[in-house]
């Protein structure tokens, strides 16, 4: 099937097999090997994109499914050499150690933002259920979304 | 006289945020799935979905004739390849043959049979299917105690667990048939180690291998290994004469990447009635698995190593028993046979001051081995660099207000309510270690070179896949050199651009590979030194702010000038030679064993069984801290594991060897929102074994973590008569105690 | 980790998919559970519909006194609609329950309710609710109430050819309290068991109560004899604790690693207890 | 896992001992079940087509009874393989004239019937056992009263669970 997607701006056309999952068209297609596949399950959020502003997992998402969609990836993020505010703050608050969770885990971070500006610990972690980290314990994760949110709220 | 400004900013010790994460944080680091290659080859293994049963045949005519498959290979195949490696020799010890492919028989749910390769890995997965094997099913064993006699004493189960990287492992070979060169990316924690034994499997000359360990997205310990698939995919590649990928998914990992733990173990502790602990004496099953992969019989070992804990005592007694099962092999995971240790000493030590009616802490106090006693010699051959073990306990106890606590429970109880206090103390054995205690070599290497432009690149053996020494190790050497940290490259994990090494693991990294960068540094700033002399004409120099200084004139050159002049070489000092390059292979002298306290608050709803975490207190000494950052990291992350073990993890195995908990949806790993906040605090006790005085903190956090909860519940639950839960303690195992003792 | 090989339509109309179930093709919606089930290959429907490409089916609104919400509704647009939020709080607070921000981001009401997981959040808090579900055929629709739709582990009263186009729940008065309690299963979230409330008081005497329960069995179900125990009772903590004893009567409940079906009968038990005093102490 | 229960046939035990051991009734009867060939004494190959939820896989077994002792009880294996793993289940069923139950219908009359009770175990293989843990119990027993449902309906009367 031809679709075609839009990815961090980028229009991407292509005759795909209905069985692509999207995150082999993000990662395949469209050479953005940000997104990590980290389970077959739908259960880790390693996969984590951004589809039409919505927080989803790519993993469990066939490419045709999300013909003409908007997609914003972990890539999508800095402009002209900026970070984005959540990349910044993960790396000052040592939000991420292997890093392979860290894609993910900052679309869902920012998701949360979008909707709560000023989101309490509770609610911070309770964002993040559907990320699974395996090096840090979430501690500082939950800083990064903490100093994220203060930063955004200056 | 010339003035000269010296740099005096220095970064050991300070929270320097990661050089490693501008790429991990924009999704641009390159995993081993993100390398491509033109005409990439997909491979997919068929693996056994039996525990035990014979091959009666294979049939892969269909596989081989699907669209776009190239090739499909069997044991038969694979003859020449050598077996998969077990570094441990021990008298007497078992080595079953392992073969990359099983041949007639397999023995755990996902031995490899066949590997499909394919132009596109969808078709690789479709012709997968369409491979025919006929199996003889036979019985199989999943328990490690039915193969044994019954004994009657406290047992205590350290279960099986799933390590759980986020990034599954991982192969991508690339064979140059004219070259004779093979270059194998895998996800590994000892890419050295990797080469020398795969180039043994596959025939090759090992300098014709080439290992690269890219971004690494997690280990602890799984990818402390070296597996069939490794050997596997290079195989192909030669075979094919094409590039070739294999991507573990995340089933696979569950079933065929290693397993920890896995205990069962019988203790006995005596002790005078005061408290005084006389002797240990444990009687251990270790489930080995259907094989013994790299370190398999190795843990169980550090285990007994480990038992004496802080304890004062020389009367140790152990007896390891290891059980083939129809399981997938354990080895190291996250604190490898020290968390099993401690848990079951920390347990015990609980059961005594219960028995004896002494408070938890106070029994402690009694038995730990005191501060004059440094370097203490152990029961079980083992010396102690250094240890203040009351220290970190009394100021846990501090920080968690014990004493207002105990009132409180005592409350609580009176209400029928359930809070539990838990401590743990716990020592480990890290920065493993000397090699004659080692099995592959215990040091570890670094070279430091300085560029013709003045800038440092670092070349460590160790191979950090998260653990930040690219930010650590450049901390070191900007301050030995002081220059900034922008100055500083750290290269890691492929051997062609390393000299060798041994790799990250058993919180070694620092202790060892960077007590190498501090030694070739040292070489280096002699170096330095001689030539800044010669070029500023005067014996009477120091070098310090990246300049060699001239005491006298106060005349200085920079470190480009110098680095420029040994390059040009227009002039050497006497005995000099050119180029400023130094590299260090440092044996350590000994292990260091780090120590901490850690305090678990708990309250139980005495409905469901749930635990709540109220307060998590870790004090831990990990000797001097380079980073607190980091180290905060990896003790979290270190708790997370234990605390994952202690409430929700388990591997299990049902009577036919099938794992049942075999993906995310059955295998609770912690998340967020299951997390305690943990209070991370420190002591600092220098070691004497290395010149950084630090100690490893990689593991700490899961040895310390699963003895403190433990004994936090049964502590909550104590006036119930209970004495001892195995883990993990689900809510069901609580609500039963609860509606049979109540 | 990789599909089989399958045919995709994004229909244009409702009459389209119907067409194409009519033929054997197999819906999917937010495709939360069928996906990962063909990643693994345990599912290989050979000819999928995607009822997300039916834009006018993701509706949530009022009329004729009660809330319609269609089929492809996500979990998110529930948890977050305003207006349920103020007239069927219970499903609100249901939605935000089920599994996580991604997958309430891309699960919808019609694929949960109608893939029928004996483990999944909604049909509790449907059956507490009474709700309504309007079953589309190619010829026909029609009307089936929640103790007959959900018939056994994921079997409904859909027929092949039928989709659930929509759910039909009532608006409560100020006088009705509701409440979702769960017990979630560690790894995966699903429920160990999950009880809805729904009560309602009339001169502190309890004149109306429903209970959803699921995960304790192979359907969700509603509560009867717990209810008839409630109504016309004070609400003391006796009053609950004795009707919520019978929540789980003649109940075969399941098994599995984690939980066994004694301790899923208690965790009812529990829940139950305590979905009613939430319940009840939100009456205004 | 332990499977365990019982189920009221409306007939009398010689009667169901027969047709629970009439391949084609049970052909019928067994959800899911394509074909039922007899292999050999008491021995039967099946394929089967198992469909629960979005699950679907063929299955290809056999069907085996053991230890018969008629009209009292025999012992039943299932065993079946394909490509999304496999499964076994053995169990012993054992036949007892029940209580004289009343049958609805327009004019009240006495009928005969039995309990079959069963006690077994089920396994489950491969991809579903890593899976479909939570699933195993509920399924199981909605396959076997799906069964007896089924065979209740063969014998020609109404059912009594």
């Amino acid at each position: 099937m031809d679709i075609t997607l839009t990815i961090n701006g980028k229009s991407y056309s292509q005759d795909v097999e209905p069985r692509l999952l999207l995150i082999h068209f993000v990662r395949d297609v469209a050479g953005l090997t940000g997104t990590h596949m980290g389970c077959e399950t739908s259960l880790c959020g390693a996969c984590t994109v951004e589809l039409n502003g919505k927080a989803i997992k790519s993993c469990t998402m066939f490419a045709v499914q999300a013909k003409g969609a908007d997609i914003v990836t972990v890539e999508g993020l800095a402009s002209d050499g900026k970070l984005d505010p959540m990349q910044e703050a993960f790396w000052n608050e040592h939000g991420l150690q292997c890093g392979f969770c860290t894609p993910g885990m900052i679309m869902a971070s920012k998701q949360i933002l979008d909707r709560n500006p000023a989101p309490t610990e509770d609610e911070i972690r309770h964002g993040l259920e559907g990320n699974v980290c395996r090096c840090t314990g979430y501690q500082h994760i939950v800083n990064a979304v903490k100093a994220a949110a203060a930063g955004a709220g200056k | 006289m010339a003035t000269t400004t010296v740099k005096t900013e220095t970064f050991v010790g300070k929270r320097i945020r990661r050089r490693e994460d501008p790429r991990l944080i924009t999704g641009t680091a390159t995993y081993v799935e993100d390398v491509q290659m033109p005409g990439m080859h997909y491979a997919v293994i068929l693996r056994s979905p039996h525990a035990a049963a014979r091959i009666r045949s294979i049939d892969t005519k269909q596989a081989v004739a699907a669209p776009g498959v190239v090739c499909v290979f069997t044991g038969k195949d694979i003859k020449g390849v050598g077996a998969v490696p077990c570094g441990i020799a021990m008298p007497d010890l078992r080595v079953p043959p392992h073969t990359i492919l099983a041949t007639d028989r397999v023995y755990f749910v996902g031995h490899p049979i066949a590997v499909v390769v394919a132009r596109d890995r969808y078709l690789a997965r479709d012709a997968a299917d369409l491979i025919e094997v006929d199996y003889q099913v036979l019985p199989a064993v999943a328990d490690p105690e039915k193969a044994l006699a019954k004994v009657v004493k406290q047992r205590i189960v350290s279960q099986r667990l799933v390590p759980m990287a986020m990034e599954t492992r991982g192969v991508v070979a690339e064979w140059h048939g004219a070259d004779r060169q093979l270059n194998l990316y895998t996800s590994t924690q000892i890419p050295h180690l990797v080469r020398t034994l795969v180039a043994g499997m596959l025939g090759l000359e090992e300098n014709r291998m080439r290992v690269i360990a890219p971004e690494v997205g997690g280990g602890f310990g799984s990818k402390l290994n070296v597996y069939a698939e490794e050997a596997l995919t290079g195989y192909v590649s030669m075979k094919i004469q094409k590039p070739v990928k294999w991507i573990e998914s995340r089933r696979e990992n569950f079933t065929c990447t290693i397993h920890g733990r896995g205990h069962v173990d019988f203790y006995e502790i005596a002790a005078k009635r005061d408290g005084t602990i006389l002797g240990i004496k444990l009687k251990l099953i270790q489930d080995v698995g259907a094989y013994h992969q790299l370190l398999t019989p190795l843990i169980p070992q550090l285990s007994v190593l480990m038992m004496p804990g802080l304890y004062n005592t020389q009367n140790i007694r152990a007896d390891i028993v290891g059980v083939f099962t129809n399981c997938v092999p354990t080895d190291a995971y996250r604190g490898a046979g020290r968390p099993e240790a401690t848990h079951g000493i920390e347990r015990m030590v609980d059961m005594l001051a219960a028995e004896l009616q002494m408070d938890p802490a106070e029994i402690r106090l009694k038995n730990f081995v005191t501060k004059d006693k440094f370097p203490y010699p152990t029961a079980t051959g083992l010396v102690y660099d250094s240890g203040d073990y009351a220290t970190p306990l009394k100021k846990a106890l501090d920080l968690v207000g014990y004493h207002k606590l105990r009132q409180e429970q005592a409350d609580a109880r009176k209400q029928s309510k359930y809070m539990g206090i838990g401590i743990s103390t716990y020592g480990e054995i890290c920065a493993i270690g000397p090699s004659p205690a080692t099995p592959a070599g215990g040091w570890e290497s670094a070279t430091v070179k300085i560029e013709p432009s003045g800038k440092v690149t670092i070349m460590t053996g160790a191979c950090p896949h998260g653990q930040g020494e690219e930010t650590t190790f450049a901390q070191i050497a900007a301050d030995e050199l002081g220059v900034g940290l922008d100055d500083i490259l750290v290269l890691r994990g492929d051997t062609a651009v390393v000299q060798y090494g041994i790799g990250t693991f058993g919180s070694r990294a620092t202790a060892v590979g960077g007590s190498a960068l501090y030694y070739a540094l040292q070489d280096l700033k002699a170096k330095i030194k001689k030539f800044g002399a010669m070029l500023l004409e005067s014996e009477d120099v120091t070098l310090t702010g990246g300049k060699v200084i001239c005491n006298k004139t106060g005349n200085s050159k920079s470190l480009q000038e110098i680095a420029g002049a040994t390059y040009r070489a227009l002039k050497l000092p006497p005995n000099t030679e050119p180029g400023l390059m130094a590299t260090r292979f440092w044996e350590p002298p000994n292990f260091t064993f780090p120590f901490g306290a850690h305090i678990v608050v708990t309250d139980i709803d005495g409905e469901t069984g749930q635990i709540k975490i109220r307060r998590y207190v870790a004090v831990d000494d990990c000797g001097n801290i380079l980073n607190p950052l980091i180290v905060d990291g990896q003790v979290h992350g270190g708790v997370a594991q234990g605390l994952g073990q202690a409430l929700w993890e388990q591997a299990v195995y049902d009577d036919n060897g099938q794992l049942i908990t075999g993906e995310l949806m059955d295998y609770a790993v912690p998340r967020s929102h299951m997390m305690p906040w943990i209070e991370s605090h420190h002591t600092c006790t220098p070691s004497p074994v290395n010149p950084l005085g630090v100690k490893g903190v990689g593991e700490a956090g899961t040895i310390g973590c699963s003895p403190a909860v433990v004994n936090s519940v049964v502590d909550a639950l104590s006036p119930l008569g209970v004495r001892h839960i195995d883990m993990p303690l689900t809510p069901e195992k609580i609500w039963k105690l609860l509606a049979t003792k109540n | 980790m990789i599909a089989q090989k399958f045919e995709y339509t994004a229909p244009k109309s409702l009459d389209e998919a119907l067409h194409l179930l009519a033929s054997g093709a197999k819906p999917i919606a937010g495709g939360m559970s069928l996906i990962p089930m063909m990643k693994l290959r345990l599912a290989a429907p050979e000819h999928l519909v995607d009822l997300r490409a039916l834009k006018d089916l993701s509706y949530i609104r009022e009329a004729g006194g009660q809330l319609h919400i269609g089929a492809t509704a996500s979990h998110y647009d529930v948890e977050s609609s305003a207006l349920l939020r103020q007239k069927c709080p219970l499903l609100t607070e249901t939605a935000a329950a089920i599994g996580d921000v991604q997958v309430r981001n891309m699960g919808t009401i019609g694929g949960s309710v109608a893939h029928a997981d004996p483990a999944a959040d909604y049909p509790a808090a449907l059956q507490a609710l009474e709700a309504k579900f309007v079953l589309q055929g190619a010829k026909s629709e029609r009307v089936v109430g929640a103790t007959d739709f959900f018939v056994d582990a994921f079997t409904t009263a859909l027929e092949p050819g039928e989709i659930l186009r929509e759910v039909i729940v009532p608006i409560d008065d100020a006088r009705t309290g509701t409440s979702y309690q769960k017990m979630a299963q560690p790894a995966s979230g699903f429920a160990i068991v999950g009880v809805a409330a729904r009560v309602r008081q009339n001169a502190g005497k309890i004149s109306f109560a429903r209970l959803g329960i699921t995960g304790l069995s192979n359907r969700a179900y509603r509560a009867s004899a717990s209810e008839k125990a409630l109504e016309g009772k004070s609400s003391t903590p006796a009053d609950i604790q004795s009707a919520a004893a019978l929540v789980a009567q003649g109940i075969d409940a399941n098994s599995d690693l984690h939980a066994s079906a004694d301790y899923r009968r208690h965790l009812a038990v529990v829940h139950a207890s305590r979905a009613l005093k939430t319940a009840l102490s939100r009456i205004a | 896992m332990k499977i365990s229960g019982s189920y009221v046939l409306p007939i009398a035990p010689e009667r169901a001992y027969q047709i629970l051991q009439d391949p084609a009734i049970l052909a019928q009867a067994m959800p899911g079940c394509e074909s039922l060939e007899k292999i050999g004494p008491d021995e039967y190959g099946m394929k089967m087509k198992v469909l629960l939820a979005a699950l679907s896989g063929q299955f290809e077994g056999r069907v085996r009874i053991t230890d018969q002792s008629p009209p009292s009880s025999f012992r039943l294996i299932v065993e079946g393989s394909g490509r999304i793993g496999f499964l076994k289940g053995e169990g012993l069923l054992r036949l007892s004239p029940a209580a004289t139950i009343r049958v609805l219908s327009a004019a009240p009359s006495e009928a005969p019937s039995t309990v079959v009770s069963y006690e077994g175990d089920a396994q489950v293989g491969g991809t579903m056992a890593a899976v479909g843990q939570r699933l195993i119990d509920g399924t199981a027993k909605m396959m076997i009263k799906k069964f007896f449902d089924k065979l209740a309906s063969l014998a020609s009367l109404p059912a009594s669970p």
